[in-house]
């Protein structure tokens, strides 16, 4: 990999800049800047302030001081149409993809292929998009409305799009959160070759392995301010430096893996040849053809696979989200049939879900009934009131515990840095004490520490005795914290191992004999 | 973030809340002190008890939209069911169609005023939750269930009563629309009793937090074990239940129960929820703010005939006042960012 | 069944009282006469009562028999029925304009404001604080009542203040608050004149809350409800339009038509609204009802 | 993903696509074979091209009320400014607010029916404008707005014509209402017309393409680099403009603008939006449908009054169907996948 070419001019320097959010200083005197050619991470804990910043040079947002200049003039952008128009082009973090329209359209929108009378072209655009989303892996239909995607061919969407845009400078707020590592690497190679034609990007991701194999350079933030910038010399940035930075301490091992525990205990959830059936709301979901997997009362169950490959329906179908087309669930020994997520949550059942804006958090309300939303009964008296001070305690002991950044109780759940809120929705289940705690994505866009945090959580739950199933997309994760791993493949489980026994290479074997292909025609059999 | 980013931040937001309630209320109190200034007499305890039982009304059927509206639902029905429940009423507490006519009649025919309450309210929560289930179960959204019920309910109402009105009760029933407790006006008390009871239930209660969660997103709601839909059933019963107490109290204060009844009230109580602050699209309000508004449009109504300011010129008052109102309280709420 | 006649009877609005009590008369008449009656119900609309005109012309009915919910707006679809050959009567609102209208029966709704004006201005005679209750914006009835009580009130404006003049959209629960507002700001008023009958009936209950008794309240269209209240002396009076007799006369002359082509004896038929005071209840028309 | 799965996956597309459009259609056609059924004479050709002239009217609305609700907004003020807009259509027709009672009017003082059309849709799209820059700059709910407009425009309205009617327009003009084209009736070529048009901008223009984005999600239509606030003004300026359009049909039909004119429009019109399967959350949505939801909402009224149901019972029923017609399109749709 080439490294900057120190010669070519500055293409966006930012100097000072700070940003308050009534009350909060979100960016205190930040300085940067970017070459042609260049690939610049940004890094930092959650709340750090890299999306504020983000957003300040993508135009969503002004900054409440500083200077910035693009190509050596003054930049300001008033809206996202300045900066599109300079050739500055996003990622956001939150997926900005209209759900009602197709993905043809998402990637077209406000540029659709204009034919001979002026007209919208729906040929060309079609075939335009399926080229432009081939080269980030996905071959869905670009006529697909984006609502029936999951989350992680929405965000290749999104990659696709910005791709396929001209641009001068790629920012990209953590476009990696929900993929697996081959679409990582893909991506990956794809930087690469942008960075040979002069593009410049900003990269953030909690994933520091992968800022480590791509960045030219990194800065680093720590509670909104500037903790230092890191430069490749000669190799790759190595991860301790890059922790120290952000944490401002020198850095423990990575993802330390936790002593192994006294081995599990009884079966506590026990399914078997489980089937779903295709929903016409979520026509892409995957189709389970009968799983059979077992959970042990005290272990983390890791559950590997690539995107798509049935993990979450696997999840949803325990926790009574969707419909059981066939098969059985037992619980301690008794058969389960939950028509409902009300009804596995009676039973003792958690589900943290992958999709946090639309599926976990209550954007408008406060961190407190967020917190006790699941828990309602347990936090109220025999006459329907609810007990505020337990609730406070109770939620006072987590925000500890998990050691939750916020300013109070009362605030929008929305003003948390994602890691946080991440962090408040397990806190929701740990307050239920369930039996069985399913995660799927446990910590999508949470940073290195809060990450090593959630972990011992989740060490710690299953110590309590809880058998914890742990679905994740970053193999590293899977295979520091699993005490057994399974893998899945288009809506079946290929394989089991003891975590100690598990390697990379061999799951990777397992979860991807063949490439994404997960419509495939037995799946589709299936459907019937 | 620092230490003091969080004192300051938490200052900032008890200081978003009083606003937050206050939007409104400034509003209304800078109405009071222009009329009073225009009319002493307006603020005469006479005018002001006028206000508080004009607005009870559809001030009862207000706090049951609050419910509804939290959800991110809406009711357009609640004119016709109110009609529709006072017609019932009527037909309780006189035991038949019959209208007679005597302004005095002592009612021994009928069933008296408790059965008259009891079948507008229990006809209310009923028609509410038909209609719950229709939004539920067949999936239909509820502006188009409530508009689908706005004209079947106006038809029954005509169909009971054959387009009259159903007239003469006791006086124990007319008691509740007309008569007073000290200065106080009985259906001003009913409201202000009722409206604590909702602030109670949506503040301090574990149905009013799901209220509010299913509102904010019903997708996570359910996934957080809440049963949506019969949450989303209980908010119309709930509306019903005060369109049939708001239809009985109408009732007995006009000594009257007519087919024509309520017309248009849907558009008045959706106004008084969403000038009270909350939000249309579910999860953000109160009982506090929805009772303001209710005082706001009665305030602003009541003070524009108390000038004798022509009809027309109402209209067009009413209706910049309404987005007035509505802009002030999001100008004020943008000034105190979250 | 096949040969007889169909007619159609259409009123404005059967929100309304007043309307019901006409289409009743009217379905009484042709159930004596002995045809077929298609019903329509303007439902407030003149789009509404155009598409119902349009309709039963193409179900070819014999004739039609309508109170329109405004004279100028319902024109064309009459000259359309006109065209088609078919007869129109036309009953209360006159229209004006359309050439070959078999009939219009009526009491002229300016006559009748006028002749509750009268009846007021004769109950005081030494001058009146006033307080005037308006119907619904912009519709006929509102508009020509209207007409009718500032063409006796405005020559005598120095006698007959009308201190508090408001619209309460023709109904009752409207009435009530704004009466309400009304005497809190002006005090008690001699006497109350209301567009219909239903207002009075809620200004009544509005004075009766503040003990005013002795207001003289005045309403219009002399239903049931408020023949009663005369009788009892709730209300000083009601105007009465005869809308039943108008009724039967209208589906009288179209049916003559329709079966012979027998021409009316007159083309307007004009009764004069009277007001009903405790004095002459016996005239009112519907004075059976209030048993 | 295999090619079979993608063809199966496309063909399902269009299964769907068209059950979305065939799912109102097909009620469509069923009330047309029972009203046949019961009366043969109803579908007369007269009669259809009553039902289609009677329906242009608020079909004209529909279609600019389509736009506004793609972008998930709503506007209730479209009777009102119906009314506003013929009042001024009037005025300019006739050259001041005095009455001409006569069918006949030769027209010679105003402007002629040119004149009065520009003039409404003008109007019409400049009020459109002032509430969409209500809604985009003062932040005010749509539906807040557009209830102020509702009272605001009514009151202008009785304003301009104190309260009466405006009447007798010259020939030219009221060709536009009550002229053929050879037995098409001139209003339901009018609004075949617009229908087309806004298929065309909605489905095959950027800016149509635009208006879908902002209504599926407008903070990532944002963030995509759309002028958001431009095209919600737009929206509105269109369904103003479509407010005169049908204003000036409507007078020119009546041969009289009427104050009171339009009043419940805006129920209708949304009716015919919403059973034409565009969802009030914004983003879906179609013109074709909003065509086939104003001709089942004509069709249903025909059909009753065809058949001398009592008009209490209309009510019934039309409230019943609405919900029916709807619950049957969910149901279509969630048994084909999409
Ligand atoms: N709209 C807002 N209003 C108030 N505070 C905000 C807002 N947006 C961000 N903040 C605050 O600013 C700080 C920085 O947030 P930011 O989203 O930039 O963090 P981040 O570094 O991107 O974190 P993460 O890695 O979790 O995405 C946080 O403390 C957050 O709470
Ligand atoms: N909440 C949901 N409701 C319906 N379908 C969903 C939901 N979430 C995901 N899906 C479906 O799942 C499909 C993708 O597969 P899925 O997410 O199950 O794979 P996975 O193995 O969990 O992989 P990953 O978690 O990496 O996406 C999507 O096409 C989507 O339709
Ligand atoms: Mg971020
Ligand atoms: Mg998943």
């Amino acid at each position: 990999m080439s490294s900057t070419d120190a010669a070519s001019p500055v293409l966006l320097a930012v100097e000072g800049v700070t940003k308050h959010f009534s009350g909060v200083t979100a960016l205190s005197d930040v300085s940067l800047d970017i070459r042609p050619g260049e690939i610049l991470g940004l890094l930092g804990e959650n709340g750090a302030g890299k999306s504020t910043l983000l957003k300040i040079l993508s135009g969503v947002m002004p900054p409440s001081s500083g200077h910035i200049t693009f190509d050596g003039a003054d930049y300001h952008p008033s809206s996202p149409q300045d900066a599109k128009r300079l050739g500055i082009v996003t990622i956001y973090q939150e997926l900005s993809l209209i759900p009602t329209l197709t993905v043809a359209e998402n990637i077209f929108i406000g540029r659709a292929p204009i034919g001979p009378l002026g007209l919208v072209s729906w040929r060309r655009m079609e075939e335009d998009s399926r080229a432009i989303i081939a080269r980030v892996g996905l071959s869905i239909d670009p006529m697909t409305p984006v609502s029936a995607l999951s989350v992680a061919e929405q965000q290749l969407v999104e990659i696709a799009r910005a791709l396929s845009l001209k641009s001068r400078l790629i920012i990209m707020d953590e476009p990696t959160s929900a993929l697996t590592e081959t679409e990582v690497q893909r991506l990956l190679s794809i930087m690469d070759r942008l960075r040979r034609d002069k593009v410049a990007i900003m990269f953030v991701t909690h994933r520091l392995e992968e800022a480590s194999a791509i960045c030219d350079r990194m800065t680093v933030l720590r509670d909104g301010r500037l903790a230092g910038h890191l430069d490749r010399q000669g190799g790759p940035i190595a991860l301790p430096k890059i922790i120290e930075k952000m944490v401002g301490r020198a850095a423990s091992e990575l993802y330390a893996r936790p002593a192994q525990r006294a081995v599990a205990g009884d079966v506590v959830l026990s399914v078997r040849g489980l089937r779903t059936v295709r929903d016409p709301e979520a026509p892409h979901a995957i189709v389970l053809d009968g799983v059979d997997i077992d959970l042990k009362a005290g272990e983390i169950l890791g559950v590997a696979g690539l995107v798509g490959s049935g993990r979450t329906e696997l999840a949803r179908a325990i926790f009574g989200a969707d419909r059981i087309a066939a098969g059985t669930i037992t619980l301690d020994g008794q058969p389960i049939a939950p028509a409902s997520p009300a009804d596995a949550i009676a039973l003792g059942i958690g589900l943290v879900p992958e999709d946090r804006k639309h599926q976990a958090i209550f954007a408008a309300l406060g961190i407190l009934p967020n917190f006790s939303v699941a828990s309602l009964g347990t936090f109220s008296n025999g006459f329907g009131f609810m007990a505020e001070r337990r609730e406070r305690d109770a939620l006072a002991g987590f925000r500890k515990m998990l050691s939750i950044r916020m300013a109070s109780v009362e605030q929008a759940i929305e003003g948390l840095s994602g890691g946080n809120q991440q962090k408040v929705i397990l806190a929701r289940w740990l307050a239920r004490d369930p039996k069985v705690l399913i995660v799927d994505e446990p910590t999508r866009g949470v940073d290195v520490g809060a990450k090593t945090e959630v972990h011992q959580i989740l060490v710690q739950l299953a110590a309590r005795g809880i058998a914890v199933m742990m679905i994740s997309s970053e193999l590293p994760e899977v295979l520091a914290v699993s005490d057994r791993i399974v893998t899945m493949r288009r809506g079946r489980i290929t394989g089991e191992m003891p975590g100690i026994e598990a390697n990379e290479e061999k799951l990777m074997e397992l979860m991807a004999l063949d490439k994404r292909d997960t419509r495939g025609p037995d799946a589709k059999e299936q459907a019937r | 973030m620092s230490v003091a980013g969080e004192q300051n931040q938490r200052g900032g937001i008890n200081i978003t809340r009083l606003l937050m309630s206050f939007g409104p209320l400034l509003f209304l109190a800078a109405l009071v002190v222009v009329f009073t200034v225009l009319k002493t007499s307006f603020i005469d305890p006479i005018n002001l008890f006028n206000i508080t039982r004009q607005i009870s009304i559809t001030g009862l059927i207000a706090l049951g939209m609050t419910f509804v509206i939290l959800t991110a639902g809406i009711d357009l029905s609640v004119g016709s069911l109110l009609a529709f429940c006072g017609m019932v009423a009527a037909v309780v507490a006189k035991g038949g169609t019959a209208n007679t006519l005597s302004l005095s009649t002592s009612g021994t025919q009928g069933y008296g005023w408790f059965a008259a309450l009891l079948a507008a309210v229990v006809v209310g929560a009923a028609a509410g939750g038909v209609q719950g289930l229709a939004i539920t179960r067949l999936k239909v959204p509820p502006f188009v269930v409530t508009l689908g019920g706005l004209t079947v309910f106006r038809g029954l109402t005509l169909t009971i009563s054959n387009g009259g009105p159903i007239s003469g009760f006791d006086a124990s029933m007319r008691w509740f629309g007309t008569g007073l407790i000290g200065p106080v006006p009985v259906p001003a008390l009913i409201f202000a009793a009722a409206a604590f009871l909702c602030h109670i239930v949506l503040r301090y209660t574990r149905y009013g937090r799901a209220v509010y969660a299913v509102g904010g997103n019903a997708e996570a709601a359910r996934l957080s074990g809440l049963r949506v839909d019969r949450i989303l059933v209980s908010v119309y019963v709930i509306v019903g239940f005060f369109a049939g107490l708001a239809a009985f109290v109408l009732s007995a204060r006009l000594n009257s129960s007519e087919a024509v009844a309520g017309i248009g009230y849907e558009l008045t109580v959706i106004s008084a929820v969403v000038i009270g602050g909350t939000s249309l699209f579910g999860g953000i309000g109160s009982v506090g703010g929805t009772v303001v508004g209710a005082a706001l449009i009665g305030v602003l109504q009541n003070g524009l005939q108390f000038n004798n300011v022509s009809s027309y010129t109402q209209s067009i008052v009413i209706g910049l006042i309404l987005i007035l109102a509505v802009a002030f309280d999001r100008w004020l709420k943008s000034r105190v960012r979250r | 069944a096949e040969d007889k006649l169909t007619i159609l009877g259409s009123v404005p609005n059967l929100g309304f009282p007043f309307f019901v009590h006409m289409l009743n008369e009217i379905k009484a008449e042709a159930a004596a006469q002995g045809v077929n009656l298609t019903e329509s119900d303007g439902q407030n609309s003149a789009t509404k009562q155009t598409a119902d005109i349009e309709a039963a012309l193409v179900q070819k009915v014999n004739a039609i028999v309508i109170s329109p919910l405004d004279v100028n707006a319902l024109a064309p679809a009459i000259e359309e029925a006109v065209k088609a050959g078919v007869p129109v009567v036309t009953i209360d609102r006159r229209v004006d304009g359309v050439e070959g209208i078999l009939a219009h029966v009526g009491a002229d709704n300016v006559k009748g404001g006028e002749a509750e004006a009268n009846a007021m201005v004769a109950a005081f005679p030494n001058g009146a604080k006033i307080f005037h209750l308006q119907g619904q914006p912009g519709a006929g009835p509102a508009i020509d009542r209207n007409k009718g009580v500032h063409n006796v009130l405005d020559p005598l404006k120095d006698k007959y203040q009308i201190v508090f003049e408001q619209t309460a959209n023709f109904a009752r629960a409207e009435a009530l608050s704004v009466t309400e507002a009304g005497l809190a700001a002006n005090g008690k008023p001699d006497a109350i004149v209301c567009a219909n009958d239903d207002m009075a009936l809620g200004a009544m209950e509005a004075c009766a809350a503040r003990n005013f008794t002795d207001v003289k309240i005045y309403g219009f269209d002399a239903l049931p409800e408020a023949l009663v209240a005369v009788r009892d002396g709730k209300l000083a009076g009601t105007v009465e339009q005869f809308p039943g007799e108008q009724s039967r006369t209208a589906v009288r002359i179209a049916v003559a038509y329709a079966k012979d082509k027998s021409e009316p004896k007159e083309k307007l038929v004009l009764l004069t609204p009277i007001v009903i005071g405790k004095d002459n209840l016996d005239k009112a028309e519907r004075i059976g009802e209030t048993k």
